[in-house]
Order: C-alpha cells, then structure tokens, then sequence
C-alpha cells in the first residue's frame, strides 16, 4: 500500500495546479465564465499541450496511458480552481466510452484538443436512474429527447443512448449539428443543454447492448467527480478558516471564539472522510467486478455527497453575509458542491442503492 | 390548560382565511408558491388592500390603525397569511421602524410617518449593518456629526434589502465617538433622495439582487428626523432587533412550502420512496413542534411585564431557520437533474421552460435561504443570547 | 387556546411535585429500586390518597375526572422523580381499557391502591407490532407467551391480548396467580417479566374485538410516557446545566466554554420540542378520529424519542465521567429516556408509520 | 500511489489471521462476539498465546521482543485482531508504560519490567486523571514527597480501569508544588501491593466495575521507581498520551459490530427494512471513510521526523468513537422489546436467558460505551488540539 505519487504523479499535479494558479484565478474563472461559450478555448488548448485531454488513453491512441490516479490528480486540482471546460464529458465520459468501443480514431482528436463530446444519457423523465431511456433507434436513426446532457451545446459529437427494438439499451454516436439543442448555463456556472434528436443518423454503432459500459463509465465519471468535490472542498475550508482569522467582530478575530472552531474541525474531518472516499473510489474505479464497483462507487458518493453539503452550508454559515455574495469565491464553491451533489444522484439516493445492494461489509 | 383554539379564535381564523382566500391577487399568489420574487408592485398593492381592510398594521396602537388583537389572534393572523400565501408585509416599516417611532418618536413623526408606513406610501429599509459591523452590530462607525440643525452623514451601510425601491432609511449612527460602543449611536430617519446617498447592489450567490450597499457622502439630515434622544439609539435597535425575532419562526410558510414540497414529489413519484416519505415527516414532526413551541411562546406573551423580547424568542429563530432551510433542501431533491439549469428571473418569461416550470427556482431558494440563519443575528448569536439569558451560562 | 393550568390542576401539579420531593429524593428512588418489589407500596398508598391513582376515573368510579392534562402534570413529576411505581401499567393501560369496557367495580379498586395490573400484550416474536398475536383464546382458557411485561412481576391481574377462533385479537381478564412469571428489573431499574399462560382461565372477557381499544390505550400510554420523558428531560438539562457552572477545570467553570454552552443550548431546544410535542400528544391523545390520533401521536414520539436520545447522550459527555456512574442521578435519567424511547417503539419506527399515513400536513 | 496491499502485505495478513483463526480460545471469541465481559484468566491466557508466538509486543524495539514491523502491517495486525475478534492487550503495558519506560526509563527499569509486562506477568493499570483532573489533566494534585530514597504519596487517583486486578500502578504525583502547572509533575511507578493503597470500584451506568478510585495514604515509593527525571514527568505523560489516540479508531472492532449486528437484524427481519438497512450502510460508509483516514495516517508516519503525535489522530478519535457508538446503538434497535430486561453479567449463567441471549449485553454496551467519546482526551478537547495545531486557530 502507498499513498506517495510517483514522480510522474508528482509532476503532473504540479504542472496542473501552475497552470490554474497562472491562469484561473478567480476572477479570470468569472470571465471564462461570462464568454459566450462560458468556459476558455484557450485554456482547453493549454489541457491539451499539457496531455490532460489524453490523460488516460493509450500512447498509441495519442495518449499518455493513466489511470484513475491521474484523473483523481487532475479533477481535483480543476475543483480548486472551479474549472468549467468540458473535461467531465469529453474526457470522462465519452472518452471511456469510445476507448472501449473500438473508436480508435477519435482519441487522437479528443487529445489534442480538437473534439469536444457529450454524453447524451439523462431524459426528462429519467431522474438518476441510468435505465430509464425512451429515445429510439431505429434503421440508424435516432429520436428521442435528452435533458440537462453537461456541455452539450459545444460538443461537435454526442454520444447518445437510445433502446433498439430489442428493447436494448445501446451506445450511438450522432453529429451533434444534426440535433436541435438549447444550451444554457447551470446553476453553478458550467453549461449544460436540452436536446431533441428527430431521425437524427447514427454515425457509428457504439455498443447495441451498452448498459454495462454506461454503468461503468458513469462509476469512472462519479470517482471524477468525488475528486473535484475534493479540490473544491479543500479549498472552501482553507478560505473559511482564513476568514475565520482574519474577521474580527467584538474586538477578536472570530476564529477565536471555541464554538465557530470546532465547526472548522467538522469541516476539516467531513473534507477528509471525503478525501479518503474519493481515494477509495479512484481505487475501485478499475474493479472488474461490477457488483462490487457499483457499491464502492455508491459509498463513495455517500460520503462526498453529506460532506459537501456540510462544509458547503457551513462555510457559508461561518462567512455570514459575505459568503452570500456573487462576488466572493466562497459561494460559488458552495454552488459548484451543491450541484455535484447531485449529479448522477445525491447522497440519499447511493444511500438506498447501497443499502439494497446489502452494504459494504459482510 | 385547554390546547385548542376556543370558537372564537376558530370564527377569527375562518374571517381571516377567507379574506385572504379572495383578495390575493392571482398572479402573486402563483409568484409566492412558484418561490419566484415579487416586484415592487405586487408588494405595495398587497399592503394597499390590507390597510384598506384595516389589517395593515393590526399590531399597533389602536388610535394608529392597530387593532388590539390578542397574541393569539395575532399568531392565527401571520399563519395564515403565510399559508394562503399572502406576502408578508414588509417588516421594515411595519414591524421595525413603525414601532421604535410609535414608542420613541415625538408626535410630528408619527403623524408624518406612520399612515404612510401602513399605506407603503413610503417604503422603508433598514440601514445598520456594516462592513465591520455584522454580529458585532455596536461597532459600526458611520457618522453623523451636528452642524447646527443638521447633521452631516458619512460612511457605510451594507445588506441593506430593497434599498433600491426605499424612499427612506433608519440608520444606526455614531453620534458621540468619544463614548463607549454602545453608548454615542443615535437613530436617525434619512430620506434617500437626499444628496450624497449612492446605492449599490449586491449581486447574492442565488443571482438575487435583493441586497445592497448604501453609501454616505457627506448626507445632510434635518435634526428633526432624529428618533428619541442623541445617543440612546442602541436602546432603540435593541427593542427593534427584539421585534424581529418573533416572527421569524414563520410556521405558516414552511407548512405552505412542505405542502407544495409532497405535491410535487407526488407527481414525479418521489412520495413512494420510503426514504424521501420520511425525511419529509422528520421535517413535519419538527415543524409541529415548532409550532407548538411559538403557541406556548405566543400564549406566555399576556404574563410578560416587562416589553422586552423573550429570549426564548432564541428557539424560534433556531429552529425556524432550521426548518425553513430544510424545507429548500427537499425541494432541491423533488427537481432531480432539473434543479441545475440556471434560469434567471428577469428574463426569458417568453421562452418555454427547462424542464418542469417549477423545478427553476429551487436551486436558488436553496442557496438563497442559507441566509435566514445569518440575518436577524446569527444562530450563532442567538445561541449566545440563550446561553446567558436563559441559561445564565 | 390556554396554556395555564386551571387552579385545580395547578393543585394537583403542586401536590404530587410537594409528595416526590419529600419521598422520592435519588437515594431514597434508589432504596426504593433494591427493595424486593423493585418499588414503593408506601408510595403507591400515598398515590391513592392523593388520588392520583383514580385520576383518570369518573368520580362515580372511585376516581376524580381527569383527562389527559391532568395524566401529563402527574407523568412529567414521576419522570422528574424517575419514578419506580407501576402507574402507567396499573391506571394508565389497564385502568384506561377496564373503564372502557364495562369493568367498573375494579376501578374503585384501582383508586384506591388495593389492585395492581398489567397489560400483557407484547410476545417474543411481535417486537414493535401492536397485531401480532400468537396467544390463543380457547374455551375461555389462554395460551400462550407474554414478553416484557412491564411490572408484570407485581400484578395481581393481568389484561391479556389473545386471538380467538376467528382470528380477532381480543383482550381478557385473568389471575396473575395463574400463570408462570419470571420477574426482573429492566436497565431502568423498573420492573417487568416474562408471563406463560398454558389454560389460563379467562376472568372476563373484556374486548372480543380489541384491536381498535388496545392502539387507543397504547396511544394514551405514549402521550403518558411522552410527559414522562420532558420531566426527565428537564431535570437531566438543569442538572447538566448546574455541573457547567459548578465544574471547574482550567480555572474556569466548564460552562465559560462556548463550545459548552451551545451544546446545552441545544439540548434546551430539543427538550423544548420536547415538551411541546408532548403537549400536542396530550391535546390528541382524546382524538376520537382513530387516524389522525394515531399521526399526532407517532409524531409526538418521534420528537420525543429524538429529543430524548440528545438530552440524553449530551448530558453525558457534557458531565465526563462522572455522568458514567451508577451513583450520581443523571446516568439514571439517561437510561430511563433511552427506555422511553424504546418502549412502544423507537423514534424511527413511529417515523416510519407517520410517513408511511402520509404525514401530519397536507 | 497504489491503494491496495501489496502482496507481501497481503501474505502477512494471511499469516495473522490464521494465526488468530486458530489460537483465540472458543470461549474468550464467543464472549468478544456476545459482548460479554472478559475475566481476567482470558485476558492473561491470550497475552501469554501472543508472546509466545512472538506477537505480544510488536511495536516495541526488537531487542525488547518487537518486530519491527511496517505501519501497514502494525496496521494490519490490529485490524485482524479486532476482526477475529482477539482480545486487545491491554494497553497499560504494552502501550502505555511499556513504551514510556522504553524511551525515558532506566536499563535496570527496562530489565526489571518490560518482559514482565510482555508476558502479562505484571498487570498494570494508569494513575492519571483526579476527581479535579479530568480534561484539565495537569492540575492533578497526588503529592509525592521525597524523604530519603523514598517518596511519600498521598492523593486519590480516578478512573482507573481494571485497578482491582493490577500489580502495579503507573501515576503522575507532583513532586514541585511551587512549579507551574505542567512543571513540577513526576512519573512514579508504584506497586499496588505497598500498604496505604485502598482501591473503590466505581459501579457505572451499565452495571460495571471496571473503573476504580484508588487512594493513596502515606505510600512509600522507592525512589528507582521514579522514570526519567523529577519534574519532567508531564512529558512523558504527553507522549504516551499521544499514543495512545492512534489506536482508537478501532475499524476492525466496528466492522465486526456491523457484521453482527447485520447477523443479529437479519435474524429478527428487520434488514426487510430499507431504513434500519440505511441506516446500517451509513455508518458502514463513515467506518470505510475512517478505515482509509486511519491508512492514510499508518502510511504517512514514515514520512514523520518527530515522534510527536500526529494531530491527525485527533480526527481518528473523534470518528472512531462516533462510529463505535453508532454501532452500539443500531444493535440497541435490533435487539427490540428484548433490550429491557436487565440481567448481570456475573450471575444467572445456569438461568435460561430472558429473550434471545444475544438481546441481553446491547443495551449496557450502549451505556457503556458513551465513555468512549470522553475517556482519551474528550472529543471536545480533539477538537480543540486540532483547531490549534492543524487549523492555527
């Protein structure tokens, strides 16, 4: 057992974390945010040169061949910096996806930088349940609605799921100039869009019978995740306990009264349960077995989830009025939480997952 | 001891459901359950049509247009205009400016003041907290220096709600810089068109504009606008804040919220998840306690000698808080994956929605609502308070 | 709506409170507790003059007409005292199902001390489950097991639930001589035993169809046992209190620890839900619409139960080791709230009925 | 980074617990499972299973018996032993003296004692904490008096656990009165046998007595029992203090807990329950979360140039104790109606049991390990050690 990066390891977090003390300070992050795409091309480019794009694709397949360690590394560090280019979806999720399904050629262009993707799953109707799909395909075309797809305004290319006549869920790849979208901004500053595909042609089969794969992609995509909220979470505690040092109210900083301390030490202990089930959750993320993926993801997710909430809510309770404020870095920390929260399902829904999935010790 | 309201509470309530019942206007009542703000105008037609039923203002004094209701009459009266819903008049003038002038402020001020407080002719806002002043109010450091008739203002004043439609303030003022903290603070009414004041919004996490900063720039204010004496404001505040507390316990909203919380779960299924179903009732349960709670608090009220605030007034802010916030997190898990589009108020009333129309707002009450345990004293603050005045800790 | 006592009920208050503390201080409850019956016939005679023991009897029944509130005044002193007498078995459960069912020559008796009972109705098999019954009614003889009777060891009758040919649950009168008992203290120092009917002739028939009687008696007991619990509450928060102020360590009363006192202010709230949701169970113990007594009742101990299990649990950390001692009071408190608690039920499980009948708004 | 054991690592846990699988006396195991008490003849049998195989004190130097064994496989010994479940050794020997007489004592100290506490041939109990001393440790007040070659003890000491088994007792006395509080304390080892030494049980809430008073009247100790300097006591107490937190988070032991009280719910139907079964994996997701803490910190301490504690066991404790004491309270739900009876564990063994015999030690295991969150060092007081020494607050 070791939990020391390699020198590899080390290397990439450091060049990761110059390049977004460089260029995503705050209120760089608020212009990215504010452009019409609503996060930085350029800044995508710089990913790129770096080889994060290609971060867990093979050499051959224009990649640098890491694994959930890398990507742990390099999430965390963007949840830091509150970063909003499509790494989740182009990366994550549809690069997992096209890595196992024999689409060779598009890794390249992923890695380079130069194909954005999305990953076209959730339907209005579906909430967090990965089998609930009504699009159709049918004679290669698709039709159907997808809903809240992450990024899916400037993706050129989605990876979309749609039932056959088999009733079988599969894994399609469209171009996504041949769907009708609207995009828009979330609640916590990345984009997201609602998609309408009418007979949209299928440019390639992905998978016919594609659950399993979308199961586990999404399980890779959550271990993301929990590392971002990681990053996000540290640094909105580090920002608290800073405030709480340098506010002073009553003639002291207020870091001096006991009760507010020892909500900073909960907050400190929630970050690093949580830091300890993202690691947990990298670990797993590669487990062959499904069953037993499924439930360390899920825990994992548990934990995430209820520390995020509470060093969120707390951070913002310790900032009083100025945690409030768009202005201050704090809140959108607090956002950001919140949303991954409940992305793929908040806490209580793993919760009862891994409940009927007969928990994690037996 | 008898736990229910007596027949005539019972008819009081009925009155007072039904007028609600029919004069709300349609288009706030769906703003106040959509959880979307209100504009200016739904607010001061709203007060218009109670003063005109004469219940704009029924806890003051009669000869003001009060109405001499009991404190249970009183509670029925603010539950269920929170249930219907109704919006909650305005505190500022109503329940905290209007008061510190009836008990402290010389009769010109209240013949100039009051009918227009009860008729929102002149909307009020509330100018004490700043920069360096939140739960330690008492430090503030604006000032107001006597020249002659006039006293000249300078500083800053922040979290100021609405200040962008007020036509007044009641500001917090260092008047005596030599004196101890809370000593050397007046209360003083400033008209905002005055010159020197600039506001400025500020832009909350929810995408609200509902707070702002007001500045002080050498703003000349008559000294007939001081309340009461020079240098006794904190007296005046502290009665004020004491207000404050009561009626933020608001039940009658979150049981309205709570309603609308299991309406909505039912229809995208949520209710028949055992789980969601009992983090639900877990809300429930506290409510009715709460409830409970502020009846015995309410009814306690005739013993009361003294005017100051109970300080079990503490436990309702609490908990109040507490279950309100809780109430926007259920919310948050009714939207599912449609909590996360942002879909700012203002615009796009001529777009279709995203996803269902009233997942919209549910993410911004939830980050809007963490306020409710800051504002009015922190519970932080409150627990102090109970720590010492109940406890003698 | 009042929530003054009347002048009588303000008498009785004074009474009983007069009565415990000048017979029931903690040694003297402990003397109590080691003596054979686990309990105080003395105290149990001082009972009846006072009337308490016909309380909730029509005068013409030997009693002096009392309802709920005055049941909650009497509950809240026993809870304070941590009171070992079987009141709740003998007046509350067994008096409230014998005035009910046409026995009113043994309530004279029950008035006036003479008579102890118990409410044989839980079986090893039936945990929180009011309609699981496996005695059997036959011939006018009962069979069967009867677990955790509470002071089943003392009674001299017993009402005994058992199920007749037809399947109904009915409630029967028998002689406690003729049964097997096993006594024993439970972890409150209370009493109750383990009851084996094997042809126990039935006494009277008190309820062939009794389901409906025995959830009205049960919900009666709760709101009993829920002014129990905010007596025991109260006094366990000011003695905790007390300790903060009198404790020193770091030449410092403890109670100068912010930290401290937001805990105790804590358990101040919880015990103040507390005792309003006891209130609101007393308001609707006499609710004759059988469901919506039934929700006000689950809610009342759910917030009792939760509230119990804080006021409890702070109390002994807030004490340190001392709290952990079978000699000083609190840690006796604490077991007794855990009990309440238990008893009927625990908070959880009265969550799940509230949620499962829909909730107390809609 | 590599998350997983290694497969050497993997070998040694095979080793261990086969080793544990085959040499944990039946009865000892079932009363570790039940939550029995343990008599002192288990106790000692097991420490003398392990030193003969080499494993009683692992952490020590080698030339003293240790192993030197990596964190990780330290790590791995203990959670198997909890697993097992083994008893834990006592840690008064073996963790506490043993390793204070190692760093500070003497040779003639190290010849005299060390094998003996290995082998269980000393029982050893702490003499720390006074009815004034609890988590203000230093303003303990024990006198010890030096006349001659002896000290001359007087004072009481608290909370001593297992005092009415022990052989020798380990105590800080103040030997400098005039000294400042943590100054002028001395580390005394006394034996329990020397006259003037009377030892009160202490009943606790659970029925208990495994804490005692022990009082000290005029007792002579020869001054070779004095460790390291005069006076420089509190920082030996200081560094065994610090040990003694790293080993309570206790993961193997909560695992175990779960495993049965998931046994136990199954039994009874209540795992049919989505909440119980939601309850049970929350607490399995914080006992995982703290599982990787605890790793975290094992595979961190090679990276430690001091030996000081590091403040991160702080967070151990306090989830620990937490989760330990969840643990106890889910099995309190499980065992239903049956956690009322109240049946002392020394008597009624040829009685049949009142219920199942498993129901009859949950409700006492709960009271009784509240302690766990206030012996150690507080949790309060963690949180203090942690706002200062990893926050700077």
């Amino acid at each position: 057992m070791d939990f020391d990066l390699t020198e590899e390891q080390r290397l990439l977090k450091e060049s990761v974390e110059r390049l977004l003390a460089d260029r995503y300070a705050f209120e760089q992050r608020q212009a990215y945010q504010k452009s019409p795409e609503g996060w930085s091309r350029e800044l995508w480019r710089a990913y790129a040169e770096l080889g994060l794009l290609g971060l867990p694709f093979a050499e051959e397949e224009g990649g640098v061949g890491g694994g959930p360690v890398e990507t742990m590394i390099v999430m965390e560090a963007f949840g830091r910096a509150l970063a909003l280019e499509p790494y989740l979806s182009t990366v994550v999720l549809c690069g997992g996806i096209l890595r196992r399904t024999g689409q060779k050629e598009l890794l390249p262009r992923i890695a380079d930088g130069s194909l954005l993707l999305a990953f076209a799953h959730g339907e209005p109707r579906s909430r967090w349940r990965l089998d609930h799909v009504e699009t159709q395909v049918e004679n290669g075309r698709v039709t159907g609605e997808k809903a809240v797809v992450l990024h899916g305004d400037s993706a050129e290319k989605l990876v979309v799921s749609a039932r056959d006549g088999k009733g079988r869920i599969g894994l399609y790849l469209v171009d996504a100039g041949a769907t009708a979208r609207r995009g828009y901004p979330t609640q916590d500053g990345q984009r997201a869009a609602e998609i309408r595909l009418d007979g949209t042609p299928v440019e390639a089969v992905l998978a016919e019978d594609g659950m399993p794969l979308i199961e586990r992609v999404v399980d890779e995509a959550i271990a993301a995740l929990a590392a971002e909220a990681v990053g996000a979470m540290t640094a909105l505690q580090e920002l608290t306990v800073d405030y709480l040092k340098t506010r002073k109210q009553f003639g002291v900083p207020i870091g001096t009264f006991q009760a507010l301390q020892h909500r900073a030490v909960d907050m400190l202990v929630a970050t690093e349960q949580a830091r300890s089930m993202a690691m947990f959750a990298t670990m797993m993320a590669g487990e062959e077995d499904a069953a037993e993926r499924r439930k360390a993801i899920a825990a994992a997710k548990v934990q995430v989830g209820r520390s995020a909430r509470f060093v969120g809510q707390q951070a913002i309770q310790l900032h009083g009025g100025i945690g409030m404020t768009a202005e201050y870095k704090g809140g959108h920390y607090f956002k950001r939480l919140t949303m991954i929260d409940q992305m793929f399902g908040p806490a209580d829904h793993h919760l009862e997952r891994l409940a009927e999935a007969g928990g994690l010790f037996d | 001891m008898d736990l229910r309201f007596t027949p005539e509470e019972i008819a009081f309530r009925d009155e007072v459901r039904a007028f609600f019942r029919d004069n709300v206007p349609a288009k706030t009542r769906e703003k106040l359950i959509a959880g979307r703000p209100l504009d200016k105008d739904d607010i001061v037609t709203w007060q218009r049509i109670l003063n005109k039923r004469g219940w704009a203002v029924p806890n003051w004094p009669v000869e003001w247009g009060g109405q001499n209701w009991s404190p249970v009459q009183r509670y029925i009266f603010d539950e269920e205009m929170q249930l219907a819903p109704a919006p909650q008049p305005l505190p500022f003038g109503v329940s905290m400016v209007g008061p510190v002038i009836i008990a402290f402020g010389n009769e010109q001020q209240k013949k100039r003041f009051l009918p227009r407080i009860a008729n929102l002719d002149d909307w009020w806002c509330q100018g004490f907290s700043e920069p360096g002043a939140g739960s330690d109010l008492a430090s503030l450091k604006t000032r107001a220096e006597r020249k002659g008739d006039r006293y000249i203002v300078n500083g800053q004043k922040t979290w100021t709600t609405l200040a962008q439609y007020a036509d007044w303030i009641f500001c917090l003022c260092r008047t005596d810089p030599a004196a101890k903290k809370q000593e050397g603070i007046s209360f003083l009414l400033i008209d905002m068109k005055t010159p020197g004041i600039t506001v400025r919004p500020i832009v909350t996490i929810d995408g609200g504009r509902e707070v702002n900063e007001v500045f002080f720039d050498d703003v000349e204010v008559p000294v007939e606008n001081l309340v009461g004496e020079e240098n006794k404001g904190w007296t005046y505040a502290k009665f004020l804040l004491g207000n404050e507390r009561t009626g933020i316990a608001r039940v009658g909203l979150s049981k309205q919220r709570l309603r609308r919380v299991k309406a909505l779960a039912r229809e995208v299924g949520l209710m028949d998840d055992p789980r969601f179903r009992e983090k639900v009732a877990a809300v429930e349960v506290e409510l009715k306690a709460l409830e409970m709670t502020q009846l015995r608090v309410v009814a306690a009220e005739r013993h009361r000698k003294d005017k100051k605030p109970d300080p079990f007034s503490s436990i309702l802010k609490i908990k109040g808080s507490e279950i309100q916030q809780a109430t926007t997190e259920l919310a948050l898990e009714v939207a599912g994956p449609y909590a996360m589009p942002y879909v700012p108020p203002q615009e796009g009333r001529n777009e279709p929605p995203i996803g269902p129309e009233w997942a919209a707002p549910l993410a911004p009450t939830y980050f809007n609502w963490r306020k409710v345990s800051i504002y009015g004293g922190s519970n932080e603050i409150q627990r102090n308070i109970i720590a010492k005045a109940i406890l003698g800790l």
